[in-house]
């Protein structure tokens, strides 16, 4: 159970990033795509995340004496998280954008149905 | 000595020319059982042709048959008769095979202007008769030059005369009976007649003639002959020391090649390429891979 | 002594004033990008022989490497940072006249980040800057794939937003992974501690990082956004996005797998995969009737042959790719351009439809012959230089297995001359029905494309007046201890 | 003289042939006239010359030099000459037409490219100059749009092919001598192991078989010389074809050396015998194809692979006579065939545009100077004494026949009767036979179209009656490749086994003719009559109804079509259909469906990663 346990965060990150990719593969209709996008997101800030994480550590700021760099938890992939969350947030900004123009031009969100552009 | 043949090399040609149309014809007579024209009609009607009224299309129209007859004696000129030939270091066999076909091309020119279609049939034709028996008759040559190493008519004559005559010798025998197999549609006699078609294409490309034109393109047609003949006796039958025995194997071989003129019909012109490029042409080749592989 | 930030920070400060100039004039918005690029233009240039001499090393912050954000300008990543600056600025000055209907000024700020962000790919040395300025590039060229806001701009666009956010995803998996494994995000750092750690997690950080950016590299068979969206987007954007996005893309990845993971045993891998792509561009190109698409085939081609030349890793092959680099940027930008106004004034993206546009606009087919003539290495234009360079190197390659591969890039290349003068015909020898009078394109967009003209002229004639800045690239690429070095200290 | 102001004048004439056009069209016209003849002046003054000047000092680290010697000379010479000619010939063919700018501009800069071609000293500005030359030429031959079209195209693509085949050997040299002037690399090659030398060979052979058009190279040739504008198709195929013949001779003497290449093969098979045997099939094939042609610029172009096929034969075949023999074809096709080239154009121009053998006829009567150099031009294709053709094929005979190759000498001389069946077509068609009625109130072909023809026409008279003149200087390059000298006289050639004296033959003709006129004249006069007034047994002949041009060879179409398909054009285009539908079969994994792509995506990073953990190549 430790493997679990150790790498849980991990486990769920990836389950989340899985999830995602499942979506996008299998679904066609833009919207659920788009929910598929952000899940997958998530999923890879999750990651990141539990990159630099350490049970029970301590926020990285000298904010109370005694506490320790060993003990706290690494600060650069939160930095780096929410740098993607902005970017993620963009995406999702600008697909959802696209998905009205889509379903203003074609009258549906299913992607099949938009296949004019090929070969 | 030279200057000298330079004209009797052509008188001897137009006389021996004339006299075997004027054989020719009376050859025919008899084996129809008729009498037939004394041998001397042809000059005769030469000479009253020559005094005819006849039209004429043009400038090229004269033109033509005069290149015709012209580049005929020049051929002569080539060949040595039982002597040296005038024009002995000019180009050799080589030219020879040239200046041959200016003779045809002279009159397709002249006719050409006459914009009568019987002509451009006859032309049509004897183009591809030409391209017919040229196949055979360039193997034959080929073989020939390589054999002896030279281009030189005169040159071949003398290596024949220092052993024996090319038609008697192994290799060389196939070219000499493709040759023989070949002569008449050369000359042009019966089975190959499909060019100057009488009864058919009014003559062919001889139809618009008359008058001196007519007298003209006789000549060149005697000449023709002459040369077909001279050719075969030079080359492949050791030539001659004299005139004299020229003539009679030129007889000879005449009357070899014409008998045929009797005995066949007509044959279109596609059944006369199909011949020639059949037998003559296989035993042409075998002669000339012969020569080549085996050589001397 | 002037800093690469200011190739960064001005464009950005400026791209973010675009909206504001545009309140004052919607037609003062479309100077602010040209500008811009003249300002990164001539500072590249100008730093140029600096790099060349010694790469500069620009930490953000002031944080010393590994900690801080770094930013290397090497001469590769100067010249490509010229090489956008330029066709940024051509294709500026293209759009006042092209870009007439729409959101102009957000046609002018989204260009302007596209451009900021593939400035940022070019110099960054850190792999996360990296990921920023890539997703920078990314976002607003999906945004402007759709700027004319049709059938076709809109499919192209969510169809190119899903692909490219798919691999940033994907690209972000393998950052996290390198950062887990290496707890550093220093490009030179993880290189000088890339053979310390167990050889699968590493590949699969690559193999995650290869095809996040191999997708808007247009590497075979991640490409398969390129043909729709450079197809559907305004013919400005097009010229950018082949000319400039995707040469950037392919840049990232070398940079990863050149200098670091130092990969020297999957290049032949990726020598295949650069032929892979380069013939299946091409063909698909040879089938195509729609002009622009063609040219988005075209360029998969020459993307391909890009990465050929690169994989096969030596001095020579280097400096033809990238000499090929700038040969396509100019040579296909100035395509797109010359199209743009031909396709604008046909009304229709047929091949077929271009008859007579030798006659109708004499200037603008001209220049569109001197691209194809270039971009199918014909002399004396610039695509005949990188090509012979290319050609060269690989030939002199021991071992027959290049000498084939080469065989079947000349291949290609006689495919690609063949489609691309079957449009020369059609341009300039159909036999058209109706005269249509004289009608070339605006003079600002003709200024435009002579500008290329020229380079590519002028390059053509005198290769030699970029070989040191190739080669001195080149050197950059292969040795990753001098890399290593600079950064580090 | 230096090499780099004639470039210059070449190129920036081009150039600036172009700019005056938008002034003024008879300021252009005369201009480009002008350079034209400049250029021959400055070619002309080189004769003799030989050195070199570097002229760029590197390309890409390649430094780049001209040169002049004998062999660039003949061929500068000869491709500035007719240039000059097909720019004067222009001017009346051309008025009216569509963007002539343009395509004087083009004429002159394919011009330049030749000369740059012929005058390069390293083969890097070979290279460069005959690329130049093959997409200005594609420009050209695509100019009259329509079947032009796929002409050009075809000539493109066949060309390109051939070009990068010489990249490729031109960039192998490089590596492997590390510089790319002739010198150098003949210095290099003298050591190099002959499976290399036969590679290089054969990669350039590409090169120059394909602008040459031998076969199995030819299958452009035929529709882009017919199709181009008339006066280029006289350049394209009077000269700048002949650039594969100065490429090979080039490589086979030059660079490569004459006994390096004679004994170059593989086995018992001589690589110059083989080229030899494809020279001989250039000759048989087309020439028989070139005999059903209707069209009279397609069959003197089938004709114009045939007649390449005796040059290829001639230098392939590495005896002094034939090397000669077939320098001299070259510069007598160029003649004869752009004469007949520009007839075809005056024709083409008279009658808009009709070169139809089945419709024209008669035109003797209208165009009598047109037939008279027509007549010249056609001996000459023959090969008739005293005309240069006749020179040059005897010389090719002689050396086969000698040498014992009679198959190949078969080949050569029953190529020749093939030849007169189609020139005499090919005149019979045009000019003899009856006289249109549409065509009666024809004109004359004008000054500017005679001119050159007759000039042309000259020229193939003099080679023939005094061919010493061209022979002098061939020889020279003859002996400057290693060969013996042959013993030029200006008549001819003295030899022992057969020698060529056409003053002899000249003054026997000049007799006979005069000899046989008199006696012709000394008969009864003639009436002069018109040309409908014919025989034709009692039944009027009537107009326009019944014309025997059409089908002319149809007993011997009948027999021999099926033998004469051009294979190895429909595999050719075959190929090119396989290719397309390969690349429209390709793109179909494009599907427009994004869950693909994406698929594609997945697929591919998951196959990278299995590959690496099953097999872990990194």
């Amino acid at each position: 159970m430790s493997f679990l346990h150790d790498y849980v965060y991990y486990i769920g990150a990836f389950g989340l990033v899985a999830i995602g990719l499942l979506i996008i593969l299998v679904k066609r209709n833009l919207i659920k795509l788009i929910i598929g996008l952000s899940i997958l997101d998530t999923g890879v800030n999750m990651f990141l995340i539990s990159v630099g994480y350490i049970r029970r550590g301590t926020a990285p700021i000298f904010s109370r004496p005694g506490l320790e760099p060993d003990g706290m938890v690494d600060p650069v992939p939160q930095a780096l998280v929410l740098t993607a969350i902005v970017i993620g947030v963009a995406i999702l900004a600008l697909a959802l954008a696209l998905a009205v123009r889509f379903y203003k031009t074609y009258g549906t969100l299913d992607l099949r149905k938009a296949k004019e552009l090929r070969w | 000595m030279r200057i000298l043949w330079f004209v009797l090399s052509p008188l001897m040609a137009l006389a021996v020319g004339l006299f075997f149309l004027g054989l020719s014809r009376r050859f025919m007579a008899r084996i129809q059982w008729r009498v037939g024209p004394p041998l001397y009609q042809p000059l005769i009607d030469i000479l009253r042709q020559f005094t005819q009224k006849s039209v004429s299309h043009g400038p090229l129209f004269d033109l033509g048959v005069v290149l015709s007859l012209a580049s005929s004696f020049i051929v002569v000129l080539f060949m040595p008769l039982g002597g040296t030939a005038p024009l002995s270091s000019s180009g050799g066999l080589l030219a020879v095979l040239y200046l041959m076909l200016l003779g045809p091309l002279g009159i397709a020119l002249s006719g050409g202007e006459a914009a009568n279609p019987n002509v451009s049939i006859g032309i049509s034709r004897k183009l591809i008769l030409a391209v017919g028996y040229e196949v055979p008759f360039l193997m034959i040559v080929l073989a020939l030059m390589t054999y002896y190493g030279t281009i030189s008519i005169g040159e071949i004559v003398a290596a024949q005369r220092e052993s024996a005559s090319a038609i008697a010798s192994f290799p060389l025998v196939f070219s000499g009976i493709a040759y023989l197999l070949i002569l008449p549609a050369m000359l042009g006699v019966r089975p190959f007649e499909v060019v100057g078609a009488a009864q058919e294409i009014s003559s062919g490309p001889a139809a618009e003639y008359g008058g001196p034109y007519l007298a003209l393109a006789t000549i060149q047609h005697g000449l023709t002959m002459f040369i077909g003949i001279s050719l075969f006796v030079n080359l492949l039958w050791g030539g001659a020391s004299n005139p004299v025995v020229f003539f009679l194997k030129m007889l000879v071989v005449f009357a070899f090649g014409f008998w045929v003129n009797a005995a066949f019909p007509r044959l279109r012109v596609e059944q006369a390429v199909r011949y020639l490029w059949r037998w003559p042409t296989l035993i042409a080749f075998v002669g000339l891979i012969l020569v080549a592989t085996i050589g001397r | 002594m002037v800093s690469p930030v200011l190739l960064l920070a001005v464009p950005l400060g400026l791209a973010l004033c675009v909206p504001l100039v545009g309140r004052v004039s919607r037609r003062a918005a479309g100077f602010v990008p040209v500008i811009a690029s003249l300002f990164n233009l001539v500072v590249s240039i100008r730093l140029l022989p600096t790099v060349l001499e010694e790469p500069i090393v620009a930490n953000l912050g002031g944080f010393p490497p590994p900690f801080g954000i770094t930013l290397f300008a090497g001469p590769v990543g100067m010249l490509l940072s010229a090489l956008i600056a330029l066709a940024g600025l051509v294709v500026s000055l293209y759009a006042l006249s092209y870009i007439k209907t729409g959101p102009t000024v957000r046609y002018h700020t989204l260009y302007m980040l596209l451009l900021v962000g593939a400035t940022g790919v070019v110099l960054t040395g850190d792999v996360f800057n990296l990921f920023v300025f890539f997703e920078i590039l990314c976002i607003s060229s999906y945004a402007l794939v759709a700027y004319v806001g049709d059938r076709a701009g809109i499919e192209a666009s969510v169809k190119y937003l899903i692909q490219g956010a798919l691999g940033s995803a994907l690209l972000l998996i393998g950052i996290g992974l390198l950062y887990g494994l290496f707890g550093t995000l220093n490009m030179a750092d993880i290189a000088a501690r890339i053979d310390s750690v167990d050889s699968v997690p590493v590949f699969v950080a690559m193999a995650l990082i290869v095809v996040g950016l191999g997708v808007e590299a247009a590497i075979f068979p991640l490409n398969a956004w390129l043909p729709d969206a450079h197809s559907s987007a305004p013919s400005s954007i097009s010229a950018i996005l082949s000319g400039i996005a995707i040469q950037v893309g392919l840049y990232a990845v070398v940079r990863m797998v050149f200098t670091v993971f130092g990969a020297s045993s999957v290049l032949l891998f990726f020598v295949f995969l650069g032929l892979l792509t380069l013939l299946i561009g091409e063909l698909c190109a040879f089938a195509q009737n729609n002009i622009k698409r063609m040219l988005a085939y075209s360029s998969i081609g020459q993307m391909g042959l890009i990465m050929f030349a690169l994989a096969i890793a030596t001095t020579g092959s280097v400096t033809g790719g990238l000499f090929q680099m700038v040969s396509h940027t100019l040579s296909k930008a100035l395509l797109f351009l010359a199209v743009g106004y031909m396709v604008y004034r046909s009304g229709s993206l047929e091949i077929s439809s271009l008859e007579g546009m030798g006659r109708r606009m004499p200037l603008t087919s001209f220049a569109f012959t001197i691209g194809v003539f270039s971009l199918v290495g014909l002399p004396p234009f610039i695509g005949f230089p990188s090509k012979l360079l290319i050609v060269r190197s690989a030939l002199a390659e021991q071992g027959v297995l290049l000498q084939v591969l080469i065989g079947l890039v000349l291949l290609a290349t006689v495919i690609e001359g063949a489609y691309f003068f079957r449009v020369i015909q059609t341009v300039y020898f159909k036999k058209e029905e109706g005269q249509e009078a004289r009608q070339d394109a605006p003079p600002m967009a003709l200024l435009s494309m002579f500008v290329f003209v020229a380079f590519i002229v002028v390059i053509g004639v005198y290769p030699n007046l970029i070989t040191d800045v190739l080669e001195s690239g080149a050197s950059e690429l292969l040795e990753r201890a001098n890399y290593i070095g600079s950064v580090l200290g | 003289m230096s090499l780099g102001l004639l470039l210059i004048v070449a190129f920036g004439g081009s150039l600036l042939t172009y700019l005056l056009g938008k002034v003024s069209a008879r300021t252009r016209d005369a201009f480009a006239v002008l350079i034209s003849l400049a250029l021959v002046v400055m070619v002309a003054s080189l004769y003799g010359k030989a050195f070199r000047v570097p002229f760029y000092g590197g390309f890409l680290g390649m430094p780049l030099v001209l040169r002049i010697d004998g062999l660039s000379w003949l061929f500068a010479i000869a491709a500035s000459v007719l240039g000059c000619l097909s720019v004067v010939f222009s001017l009346g063919y051309m008025k009216g037409k569509e963007r002539t700018s343009f395509y004087y501009s083009m004429l002159l800069l394919v011009i330049a490219a030749m000369l740059g071609v012929v005058l390069s000293g390293d083969l890097l500005s070979l290279f460069i100059f005959w690329e130049i030359m093959s997409w200005s030429t594609f420009l050209l031959i695509s100019y009259n749009g329509g079947p032009a079209l796929a002409a050009g195209m075809k000539y493109f693509v066949m060309s390109f092919v051939g070009s990068l085949a010489m990249l490729a050997g031109v960039l192998t040299l490089h590596g492997s001598f590390g510089t790319l002037e002739f010198t150098g690399v003949a210095a290099g090659m003298s050591s190099a192991s002959p499976g290399y030398v036969l590679a290089i060979l054969v990669l350039f052979g590409v090169a120059f078989g394909t602008k040459n058009a031998i076969w199995p190279f030819h299958a452009w040739l035929p529709p882009a010389h017919s199709e181009a504008p008339s006066p280029f198709s006289a350049v394209l195929s009077g000269i700048l074809i002949k650039m594969g013949v100065y490429g090979f001779l080039l490589l086979m003497f030059v660079i490569v050396g004459l006994r390096t290449f004679l004994s170059l093969g593989v086995g018992r098979i001589e690589f110059h015998t083989v080229l030899s045997i494809i020279g001989a099939i250039t000759i048989l094939l087309p020439t028989f194809i070139a005999i059903f042609q209707n069209d009279a610029k397609r069959l003197l172009a089938w004709s114009t692979v045939a007649q390449a096929g005796y040059i290829i034969l001639g230098i392939s075949f590495g005896t002094s006579l034939s090397v000669a023999g077939g320098m001299f074809h070259f510069l007598n096709h160029a003649v004869f065939k752009a004469l007949l080239f520009m007839v075809v154009g005056a024709v083409e121009y008279r009658t808009n545009g009709v070169r139809d053998l089945d419709s024209l006829g008669g035109l003797i009567k209208r165009m009598p100077v047109t037939f008279i150099v027509a007549v010249i031009g056609v001996c000459g294709l023959i090969g008739v004494p005293l005309t240069n053709g006749f020179v040059s094929k005897w010389l090719i005979y002689k050396t086969l026949i000698l040498e014992r190759s009679p198959f190949l000498a078969f080949a050569a001389l029953f190529g020749t009767w093939g030849t007169i069946l189609y020139s005499y077509k090919f005149l019979h068609n045009i000019f003899l036979g009856q006289l249109p009625q549409r065509y009666e109130d024809m004109e004359r072909a004008p000054f500017t179209m005679l001119l050159p023809m007759t000039i042309l026409s000259v020229v193939v008279v003099l080679f023939g009656v005094l061919p010493g003149i061209p022979l002098a200087v061939i020889d020279t390059i003859g002996v400057s490749f290693g060969f013996e000298s042959l013993h030029v006289t200006p008549w001819g050639i003295a030899s022992d086994t057969g020698a060529l004296n056409t003053v002899n033959m000249l003054v026997a003709a000049l007799v006979g003719l005069v000899v046989v006129w008199c006696v012709f004249r000394s008969g009864a006069r003639s009436v002069s009559v018109g040309q409908a007034d014919s025989y034709a047994a009692g039944a009027a002949v009537p107009r326009d109804k019944y014309q025997y041009s059409v089908r002319f060879y149809a007993p011997l179409r009948r027999m021999m079509a099926p033998y004469l398909k051009d294979f190895v054009d429909s595999f050719y285009m075959r190929l090119a259909g396989w290719v397309r539908g390969l690349g429209d079969g390709l793109r179909r994994i494009y599907t427009g469906y994004v869950g693909d792509y994406v698929m594609y995506i997945l697929v591919f990073l998951a196959v990278l990663i299995f590959v690496q953990i099953a097999w872990s190549p990194w």
